[in-house]
C-alpha cells in the first residue's frame, strides 16, 4: 500500500460524498437526472472504498491522515477495525437509502436541497466514523447537527419547524457541554489520539474527579444524539421528517454517532477499568437498562406507527451501550454488533413504514389491519424485522442478544440479563400486535393513495425494504463467516478485552 | 507722576464703561440702551487705551492701542445703526416706554 | 500657586454645568453647546494640570489644546449641518429614534417642510 | 522598499486618493476613489513578510525620537485588522460602486467620505501616540458619520446624530485621560507613557471613552441603529473594522500603556464583556429587521472580544485576535448580503424573508456562513478563535469565563438559526411581489466570497495564529 | 500675591456665571450668545495663563466662528419652522443635577490630585524647548505644530477637510440658504467693509508671518480670514454659489496637501516622513493651511459649496 496513498484514502471517503453535494446544490433542482445519478455512483464509489479500506485493514496496513488545525490541536482521520465497522454500515445503508429516497421523493419540492444536506450527512458520518483523536471526532459531530437540521424541518410545517427547533436546543447544548468537557480534557491530557484501553491511566491520581466529571460531561454530550431516556426528547418530534430522513437518523447517521461517541469514550480514551476504577461503570449500565425498559414502556403506549419505531430506537441504542459498559469479550462484542445489527433492522422497519404511508397513507397502527394481503412483500420484510427486534433467531437480532446475555453472566452483572429478558418480552408486546394486525386480521377497504407512483420507484421502494430484510436474515445464519460482521467485531473486542 | 496720572484716567475709563453697563439695564428702550452703550463705553475704551498708552510708553504700543479703538469705534457705531434701523423696521417707535 | 486650584475648580464647575445641559436638553443645539462647554473645561484642564516649563505652560499640551478647538469646531460645524438637516427632515430637533415622527403630530403641525422646500425630495420616505 | 515608505503608503494612499477625489468634479471621484480604495491593500503583502520576519516596525515622525515627535507601530494585531479592513473594503466597492453611480445625489460627497474613513482607520490602527490614536478616532468618527448620514432617511439621520454626539463624548473623556497621563509622564507615547500614580484614574478615563467609541455594552446605545440605518457597503466597512479599531486601541492601552492594570477592572470590564454577549445576543433574536439583529449581534461578539482582558494570557490574545479577523470579515459579508436582500426586497423586515433562498440563494447562503462563523461552529474561523480562548480560560481555572465562552456560541445560534430557519424553511406564504431592480451579480458574489474566507481561515489559521503569537501587543508576553 | 488671586477667582467665577447661563439659559439664542461670551471670557484667562497662541485661537475659532455657526444654524431653524426651532425641550431632572454635581465632584477631585503628584523630571515640552532651535522657530507651539508633532495637525486638517465633506451631504440636499443681514445695503455697512476687510487681510498676513516667533499662525491666521469672510457673506459682498469651482475645491484641500507634501518629499529623499525641510517650507505650509482654514470655515457659514461676487 503506497504511503500517499494510506494517507489519502481516509479523508477521500469523506470528501466523496461532500463533493456529490456540492454538484448537487449548484446543479439545483432542474438537474433532476443528473442529481440521480450523481447520488448512485457517489454512494457506490463510497461502498468500494470503505470495502477496499476494510481489506486493506484486514492485510494489516494502517491509514493516518494528520492535517494540523491548530497549534495544540489536530485534525487526524485513521481506519482501525472499529471505525470501519461503522463507515461499512453508513455505506450500504447509504447506498440503500439514496436508492430509497430517491423514489420516495419523486414528486416533491426542493430535491436539490434534501439530497445536498443528504450527502453532507453522510460525510459527517464518515468523519465520525473515521475520527483519531477526540477533537475529529467533536468537529464532525457538530457538523452532524448542522446538516441533519435543514432534514429534520424539510417539508418547512410548523410541526417541523418545532421539531427543528427542539432537535437544535437538544444538540447544541449537547455540543456545548462536549465542548466544556473537551478543553478541559485538552487542559489535563494535552493533544493525545485514540489508544485502545485509554491514555488517562496516569492522571487518575491526582485528577480523579475531574476525569469523573468529564466522563458525564462526555456520555451526557454523547447521550443527547444516543437519546439516552432523559435526553431522548428531541428523537418522537424528528418524527415529522420524511421517511427516508427518519430511516436515515434512526439507522445510521444521528442517533449511532452518539452511540459510537460512547463507545470511543469508554474505549479508546478512559478504558473500562478506568472507567470502573472510577465508579462510573455501574451508573452507566443503570442508564442503560433505564432507557431499554422505559423506552420499551413509552413505545407501548403510542399508537402513532413511526412514533413507536422511534421509541423503540431510543431503547435498542441502549444495547450498544450496555453491552460496552458491561465489557468482557462477549458482552463488548454483542454491543458493537448490535451496532450493525439495530440498523439493518431498523432501516427495514422505517422502509415498511414509509412505504405504507407514502402509497397507503397509513400513520396510525389500528390502520395496519390486512395488509399483509395488499402488500405482501413489504410486509414479510417488516415482519421479519420486527421478529429481528425481538431476538427470534436466525434474524440478527438475535445473534446480538445472545452474545449480550452471556457476556453479562460472564461479568459480574448477572442482574443485565433479567434486564435483557424483560425487553425482549416488552419488544414482543409492542411488535407482535403490529404483525397480528398484517396478517391475521380482516383489511379495511383502505383506498389506493391518488399518488401515481412509477412503476419503477415502486419497484425501488419495495426492493430496497426487502433487500435490507434479507440482509438480517443472511448476516443472521452466516454470523460464523469469516467476513461477517460478528466475525470483524470479535476481532475488534479481543484487542480491547482480553478477558 | 505719569503712574498716577494713568491710574487715575484708568479709573475714569472704567467708571464710564460701568455707567454704560448700568445704562444698559436700566433704560427702559433699544434706542436709549443703543445710546448708552455705544457713547459711554467707547469713551470708556478711549481713557483706558490712553492710560495703557502711557504706562507702556512706546509708540509702538500706543499706535496699536489706538488702532484698537478706532476699529471698535468703527465697529459699535456701524452696529448700533443697523440694531436701531432693525428695531424701528419690526415696532416702529411709539412715546411711551415699550 | 493657589492661581491654578481656581481654574481647575472653574473647570470643573463648568464640566459639571456642560453634564447636566447634556442630559437635560432635548433640543440639539444645547446638546452641542453643553458639549463645547465640557470641551473647553477639559482643555482648560488640560493646560493647567500639567507643570509649567519656567513660568510658562508647557507648549505640548498648548499645541494639543489648539489641535482640539479646531477638531471641536469642525465637529461643531458638521453637528450643526446634520441638525438642520435633521430638523427639515424631521419637524423637530430633537433626538427620538424610536419614536416615529408621523405619531409626534402635535408637536410638528405643519408639515416639516419650511419655506425653503428643498430642490428634491431625497430617496427617503417621508 | 524599506517599511517605512510602505508605513506612510497605508495612510497617505487613500488620504492623497481622497484630495484628487474633492478636487476631480463628480464624473471622476469614483473612478479615483476605486483605483484608490484597491491601491493600498496591495502594500499589504510586503508589510505582512516585514512584519513575519521581526514581529513589529516602527517609524518616527521626522526623526524626533518620541516622546518628542510621533511614532508609528505596526504589530500583528494591527496587521490583522488591516487585512480585515482591506478585505472588507475591498467586497464593499462593488456594492458602493452600484449604489453610488454619478447621477446619485449624495455620490459627490461619498467617495472621498470612503477614502478618508480608510485613512483614519490606517492611522488609528498605526498609532503609537496617544494624541495622535485620538485624532485618527476623531477623524474616522467623522468621515463614519457623514457616511450613515448619505441614507437621507429619518432614522439614519437620527443615528447619525446620536453616534456623533456620543463619539464626541468619548474622545473628550479619552483626551482627559491622557492629559491626566501627559502631566504625570511627561510623555504621549504609547510604550512610555505607565502614569503610576494617576495611573488607574486615567486608565479609567481613556478606557471609558474607548469603550464609547467601540461600542461596548452600557455605552453601545448608539451602534444598532448606526448599523442598522447605514447604507449596505458603510454598514460592512463599519462593522467590520471601525468599531474594532476604538477595541484594538483599548487593548493597546491596556497591555501597554497601563503596565499591570489592577485585576479588579480586568474582572469588571471581563464580567460587562458577559452581560454585553447576553444582553445582544437576546436583543438580537428579538429584532423585526435582519440588518438590526445583525448590528445587535455585533455588540453580542464585542462583548465577547472583551474577555481577553480578565483572561490577559498568550493564548487568549491570540484565539482574540483570530476571532477579530474571523468576526470582521463574516459581519462584513452578512451586512453586504443584507443590503442586497434590503435593495431586492425593498424593506428588511424579517415577515419578507421566507422563501428568499430560492429567489436569492447567494445571499442566503452568505448569511448561513456568516452564522456558522458567528456562533463558532467547528470549520468556521470562529471556533479557532473560541477554541483558543476556551483554553486559555482552562489554563488560568477561569471556570466563569469557560463557561461563558462555551454558552456565547450557543447564544448566538438562536439568533442566526431563526434567521436561517426563516429564510430557507418557511414556506414563502406573504413573499414580496414586487421585487427591485437587483444590484449586479458581482456584489453578492462579493459578499459570499467573503464569508467563504471566513470559514477557509478556520482551517488554515497558521499565519494569522503564529504571528498572533509572539506577544501580547505591548510586546510582553 | 493676592491681588493675583483676585482676578484669578473673579475671572473664574466669570467663567462658570457666563457657562451656567449657557447651560442652564431658557431661551436658546440666548445660550448661544452667552456661549460667544464665554468664548471670550476663555481667551481672556488663556491670555492669564500666559497661552498666548491659545487665547488667539480661542477668540478667533472658539468664540467667533463657533458662536457664528450656531447663530446661523439657529436662523436656519427658525426659518424652517419657527416654534418648533425654540421649542422647550428640556426636561428638569433632579437625577440630572445630581449626575451633574457628582461629575464636577470627580473631575475636581481629579484635576486637585492631578496638580499635587510627583512629576516625571523630564516632559516632552522640556525637549520641545531645548531642540527648537535646530528648527529656527522662535514660537515653541508653531515648532511642536508643524515640526515636532506634523503629523497630528496633517489628520487635524483632514479632519477640517472631512467635516466639510460631510457636510455637503447635507447641504446639497437642501437650497441655498440667504445669509445676508436686512439692511446690508446701507452705504454705512460698505464703508464698514471696505474698511475691515483690508486690516482683516493685513492682520491675518501679519499673525502668519509672525507665528514663526511670536504667539499667532496658520490657525489663527485663517480664523481672521475666515471672519472677515462672514462679514462680507453677512454684507452680501459675497453670495453663496449652488455650485462649487475648481478654484473652491482647490482651497479646500491646500493645508492637507501642502502638509502631505511635507510628509512625502523627505521620503522621497530617502529620509523620515515629516523631516525638517527648512522653515521656507514651514511657511509655505502654513500659508496653505491658512487658506484652507479661512475657505473651509467661511463655507461652512454659507452652507454652500463656493461662493460668487454678490452685486456691488
Amino acid at each position: 500500500m503506497a504511503p500517499w496513498l494510506a494517507q489519502a484514502l481516509p479523508p477521500a471517503v469523506v470528501l466523496v460524498s461532500t463533493l456529490a453535494a456540492l454538484v448537487i446544490f449548484v446543479a439545483g433542482e432542474a438537474h433532476q437526472r443528473l442529481r440521480i445519478w450523481v447520488n448512485l455512483i457517489a454512494a457506490t464509489i463510497k461502498l468500494l472504498l470503505v470495502v477496499w479500506i476494510g481489506l486493506a485493514v484486514l492485510a494489516g496496513n494502517t491509514f493516518m491522515f494528520r492535517f494540523e488545525l491548530l497549534p495544540g490541536l489536530e485534525l487526524i482521520l485513521h481506519a482501525d477495525a472499529l471505525s470501519i465497522l461503522f463507515a461499512s454500515l453508513s455505506a450500504v445503508l447509504w447506498l440503500v437509502t439514496t436508492v430509497y429516497a430517491i423514489a420516495y421523493l419523486e414528486r416533491s419540492p426542493n430535491r436539490a436541497r434534501f439530497f445536498g444536506f443528504f450527502s453532507l450527512c453522510v460525510s459527517a458520518t464518515m468523519g465520525i466514523a473515521m475520527a483519531g483523536n477526540l477533537m475529529t471526532l467533536f468537529i464532525f459531530y457538530e457538523l452532524l447537527t448542522l446538516t441533519t437540521w435543514p432534514l429534520v424541518v424539510h417539508n418547512g410545517t410548523p410541526e417541523a419547524l418545532a421539531a427543528g427547533r427542539s432537535y437544535l436546543r437538544y444538540t447544541l447544548t449537547g455540543g456545548v457541554v462536549l465542548l466544556v468537557a473537551m478543553a478541559w480534557l485538552y487542559g489535563l491530557a494535552g493533544n493525545v489520539e485514540f489508544t485502545p484501553g485509554g491514555f488517562l491511566a496516569p492522571l487518575v491520581a491526582e485528577h480523579r474527579i475531574a476525569l469523573s466529571v468529564i466522563f458525564a460531561m462526555l456520555v451526557a454530550g454523547f447521550g443527547i444524539k444516543a437519546a439516552l431516556i432523559p435526553l431522548h426528547g428531541w428523537l418522537p418530534k424528528a418524527m415529522v421528517a420524511p421517511a427516508p430522513v427518519s430511516a436515515l437518523l434512526h439507522a445510521v447517521a444521528v442517533v449511532k454517532a452518539g452511540a459510537f461517541g460512547i463507545i470511543r469514550t469508554v474505549e479508546d480514551v478512559y478504558g473500562l477499568e478506568l472507567v470502573a476504577e472510577l465508579g462510573m461503570r455501574i451508573p452507566l449500565i443503570a442508564v442503560a437498562a433505564w432507557t431499554i425498559i422505559i423506552g420499551s414502556l413509552l413505545a407501548l403506549r403510542e399508537h402513532e406507527l413511526k412514533r413507536r419505531l422511534a421509541y423503540s430506537t431510543v431503547s435498542q441504542v441502549s444495547y450498544i451501550v450496555l453491552g460496552i459498559a458491561v465489557g468482557g469479550l462477549l458482552a463488548t462484542s454483542g454491543g458493537m454488533v448490535h451496532l450493525v445489527h439495530q440498523g439493518l433492522m431498523k432501516v427495514t422497519l422505517f422502509f415498511c413504514a414509509g412505504i405504507y404511508g407514502l402509497l397507503l397513507g397509513v400513520s396510525r397502527i389500528d390502520q395496519l389491519d390486512g395488509l399483509g394481503r395488499r402488500m405482501p412483500w413489504v410486509s414479510t420484510a417488516f415482519t421479519i424485522a420486527a421478529l429481528g427486534m425481538i431476538g427470534v433467531p436466525p434474524v440478527v437480532g438475535f445473534v446480538s442478544k445472545w452474545y449480550l446475555a452471556s457476556g453479562a453472566l460472564a461479568a459480574d452483572v448477572p442482574w443485565v440479563v433479567g434486564v435483557l429478558i424483560a425487553s425482549a418480552l416488552l419488544n414482543a408486546a409492542y411488535f407482535l400486535p403490529l404483525i397480528r394486525r398484517l396478517w391475521l386480521t380482516e383489511g379495511g377497504a383502505l383506498a389506493e393513495m391518488p399518488i401515481e407512483i412509477g412503476a419503477l420507484s415502486r419497484l425501488a421502494l419495495v426492493a430496497s425494504a426487502v433487500a435490507t430484510a434479507a440482509l438480517t436474515v443472511v448476516l443472521g445464519m452466516l454470523a460464523a463467516h469469516p467476513l461477517s460482521p460478528l466475525s470483524w467485531v470479535l476481532e475488534i473486542a479481543s484487542g480491547y478485552a482480553p478477558w | 507722576m505719569i503712574d498716577l496720572l494713568a491710574l487715575v484716567m484708568l479709573l475714569a475709563g472704567c467708571f464710564f464703561v460701568f455707567a454704560g453697563t448700568v445704562g444698559m439695564l436700566r433704560l427702559p428702550d433699544v434706542y436709549c440702551r443703543l445710546h448708552a452703550l455705544t457713547k459711554a463705553d467707547n469713551l470708556g475704551l478711549l481713557l483706558i487705551c490712553l492710560s495703557l498708552a502711557l504706562l507702556a510708553g512706546r509708540l509702538r504700543i500706543t499706535l496699536l492701542l489706538l488702532l484698537i479703538w478706532l476699529l471698535a469705534l468703527l465697529a459699535s457705531t456701524v452696529s448700533a445703526h443697523l440694531i436701531a434701523r432693525h428695531s424701528r423696521a419690526r415696532r416702529p417707535p411709539t412715546g411711551e416706554p415699550q | 500657586m493657589s492661581g491654578e486650584v481656581v481654574f481647575v475648580l472653574a473647570a470643573a464647575a463648568i464640566f459639571g454645568l456642560g453634564v447636566h445641559g447634556l442630559l437635560t436638553a432635548g433640543h440639539i443645539m444645547r446638546k452641542l453647546l453643553a458639549l463645547n462647554l465640557m470641551l473647553s473645561a477639559v482643555f482648560l484642564l488640560l493646560i493647567v494640570v500639567p507643570a509649567r516649563i519656567d513660568g510658562l505652560p508647557d507648549p505640548v499640551p498648548q499645541a494639543l489644546v489648539l489641535t482640539g478647538i479646531v477638531i471641536a469646531v469642525s465637529t461643531t460645524a458638521f453637528a450643526l449641518a446634520l441638525m438642520v438637516r435633521l430638523f427639515r427632515r424631521q419637524g423637530h430637533a430633537a433626538i427620538h429614534p424610536d419614536v416615529d415622527p408621523r405619531m409626534l403630530g402635535h408637536v410638528t403641525g405643519r408639515t416639516s417642510a419650511g419655506p425653503q422646500e428643498e430642490h428634491d425630495r431625497g430617496s427617503g420616505s417621508r | 522598499m524599506n517599511p517605512a515608505v510602505l508605513l506612510v503608503g497605508l495612510v497617505f494612499i487613500p488620504l492623497v486618493a481622497a484630495l484628487v477625489a474633492v478636487i476631480l468634479p463628480v464624473r471622476f471621484r469614483r473612478p479615483v476613489a476605486l483605483l484608490g480604495a484597491l491601491a493600498w491593500p496591495l502594500l499589504l503583502v510586503p508589510l505582512s513578510i516585514a512584519v513575519a520576519r521581526d514581529q513589529t516596525l516602527t517609524l518616527v515622525f521626522g526623526g524626533w525620537t518620541p516622546p518628542l515627535g510621533i511614532g508609528w507601530r505596526l504589530d500583528a494585531l494591527g496587521l490583522v485588522l488591516l487585512w480585515v479592513h482591506a478585505l472588507a473594503g475591498i467586497a464593499a466597492l462593488p456594492g458602493a460602486w452600484h449604489r453610488f453611480g454619478p447621477k446619485v445625489v449624495a455620490a459627490a460627497p461619498f467617495w472621498p467620505l470612503w477614502l478618508i474613513l480608510s485613512t483614519g482607520v490606517n492611522a488609528a490602527l498605526l498609532a503609537a501616540d496617544l494624541f495622535n490614536l485620538y485624532v485618527s478616532l476623531e477623524l474616522t468618527t467623522l468621515a463614519a458619520v457623514a457616511l450613515i448620514a448619505t441614507d437621507d432617511g429619518i432614522a439614519a439621520l437620527t443615528a447619525a446624530m446620536r453616534y456623533l454626539l456620543l463619539g464626541v463624548l468619548g474622545s473628550l473623556m479619552y483626551v482627559l485621560g491622557v492629559g491626566l497621563v501627559y502631566a504625570q509622564t511627561g510623555s504621549l507615547a504609547m510604550d512610555q507613557a505607565d502614569a503610576a500614580a494617576i495611573r488607574d484614574v486615567a486608565l479609567v478615563l481613556m478606557l471609558t471613552g474607548l469603550m464609547v467609541k467601540a461600542a461596548i455594552f452600557p455605552l453601545h446605545v448608539w451602534l444598532p441603529h448606526a448599523y442598522g440605518n447605514a447604507p449596505g457597503p458603510v454598514a460592512a466597512i463599519m462593522s467590520a473594522v471601525v468599531g474594532k479599531v476604538a477595541l484594538v486601541a483599548l487593548w493597546r492601552i491596556w497591555f501597554q500603556t497601563a503596565a499591570d492594570p489592577p485585576d479588579l477592572l480586568a474582572d469588571l470590564l471581563g464580567l460587562v464583556g458577559a452581560v454585553a454577549i447576553v444582553y445582544g445576543a437576546l436583543a438580537a433574536y428579538m429584532q423585526p429587521r435582519l440588518k438590526m439583529v445583525i448590528a445587535w449581534s455585533s455588540i453580542s461578539q464585542f462583548g465577547f472580544l472583551m474577555l481577553l482582558l480578565p483572561l490577559a494570557s498568550q493564548t487568549a490574545f491570540q484565539g482574540a485576535g483570530f476571532h477579530l479577523l474571523a468576526h470582521g470579515l463574516a459581519k462584513a459579508a452578512m451586512f453586504l448580503a443584507a443590503a442586497n436582500i434590503v435593495t431586492v426586497l425593498g424593506s428588511d423586515s424579517i415577515r419578507h424573508l421566507p422563501g428568499l433562498d430560492k429567489r436569492m440563494p447567494l445571499e442566503a447562503f452568505t448569511l448561513a456562513l456568516g452564522g456558522v462563523t458567528l456562533i463558532g461552529l467547528p470549520p468556521s474561523g470562529g471556533f479557532t478563535g473560541k477554541w483558543m480562548l476556551l483554553t486559555a480560560a482552562w489554563e488560568q481555572q477561569g471556570w466563569f469565563w469557560l463557561v461563558l465562552i462555551a454558552l456565547s456560541g450557543l447564544m448566538s445560534a438562536a439568533y442566526v438559526f431563526r434567521i436561517l430557519a426563516l429564510t430557507c424553511f418557511h414556506p414563502a406564504r406573504r413573499a414580496v411581489h414586487e421585487l427591485h431592480a437587483r444590484p449586479p451579480k458581482i456584489t453578492s458574489l462579493a459578499a459570499l466570497l467573503l464569508a467563504l474566507l471566513a470559514v477557509i481561515i478556520g482551517l488554515y489559521p497558521h499565519p494569522a495564529l503564529e504571528l498572533l503569537g509572539r506577544g501580547l501587543p505591548g510586546g510582553a508576553s | 500675591m493676592n491681588a493675583q488671586i483676585v482676578v484669578d477667582i473673579a475671572l473664574g467665577l466669570i467663567l462658570v456665571g457666563l457657562a451656567a447661563q449657557v447651560a442652564l439659559g431658557r431661551h436658546l439664542f440666548r445660550s448661544i450668545v452667552f456661549y460667544v461670551a464665554f468664548g471670550l471670557a476663555m481667551a481672556v484667562i488663556w491670555a492669564r495663563l500666559g497661552a498666548a497662541d491659545l487665547a488667539l485661537a480661542d477668540a478667533a475659532i472658539g468664540a467667533g466662528l463657533t458662536g457664528a455657526l450656531m447663530m446661523v444654524a439657529f436662523r436656519r431653524l427658525v426659518g424652517i419652522d419657527p416654534e418648533q426651532a425654540q421649542a422647550q425641550m428640556t426636561r428638569h431632572s433632579h437625577v440630572a443635577v445630581a449626575v451633574a454635581a457628582l461629575t464636577a465632584g470627580l473631575v475636581a477631585t481629579v484635576g486637585l490630585a492631578a496638580l499635587t503628584m510627583a512629576r516625571a523630571p523630564e516632559s516632552a515640552g522640556m525637549q520641545v524647548l531645548a531642540r527648537l532651535e535646530e528648527t529656527g522657530l522662535g514660537n515653541p507651539v508653531t515648532g511642536v505644530l508643524l515640526v515636532f508633532r506634523g503629523f497630528d495637525t496633517l489628520i487635524e486638517m483632514a479632519v477640517l477637510l472631512t467635516a466639510f465633506v460631510g457636510s455637503r451631504v447635507m447641504t446639497q440636499r437642501s437650497r441655498l440658504n440667504v445669509t445676508t443681514i436686512s439692511g446690508f445695503e446701507l452705504p454705512l455697512v460698505r464703508t464698514l467693509v471696505a474698511v475691515i476687510l483690508p486690516l482683516a487681510v493685513l492682520i491675518a498676513m501679519h499673525l502668519l508671518w509672525i507665528g514663526a516667533d511670536q504667539p499667532g499662525g496658520a490657525f489663527q491666521a485663517g480664523a481672521v480670514l475666515a471672519g472677515s469672510g462672514v462679514l462680507l457673506l453677512l454684507t452680501g459682498t459675497l453670495l453663496p454659489a449652488p455650485r462649487s469651482n475648481a478654484m473652491a475645491r482647490l482651497a479646500l484641500v491646500a493645508g492637507v496637501a501642502a502638509l502631505s507634501l511635507l510628509v512625502l518629499v523627505p521620503l522621497s529623499q530617502g529620509r523620515p516622513p515629516l523631516a525638517f525641510l527648512g522653515k521656507g517650507s514651514l511657511l509655505f505650509a502654513e500659508a496653505a493651511m491658512m487658506v484652507s482654514v479661512a475657505v473651509s470655515l467661511t463655507l461652512l457659514f454659507a452652507g454652500a459649496p463656493a461662493l460668487k461676487a454678490g452685486r456691488q
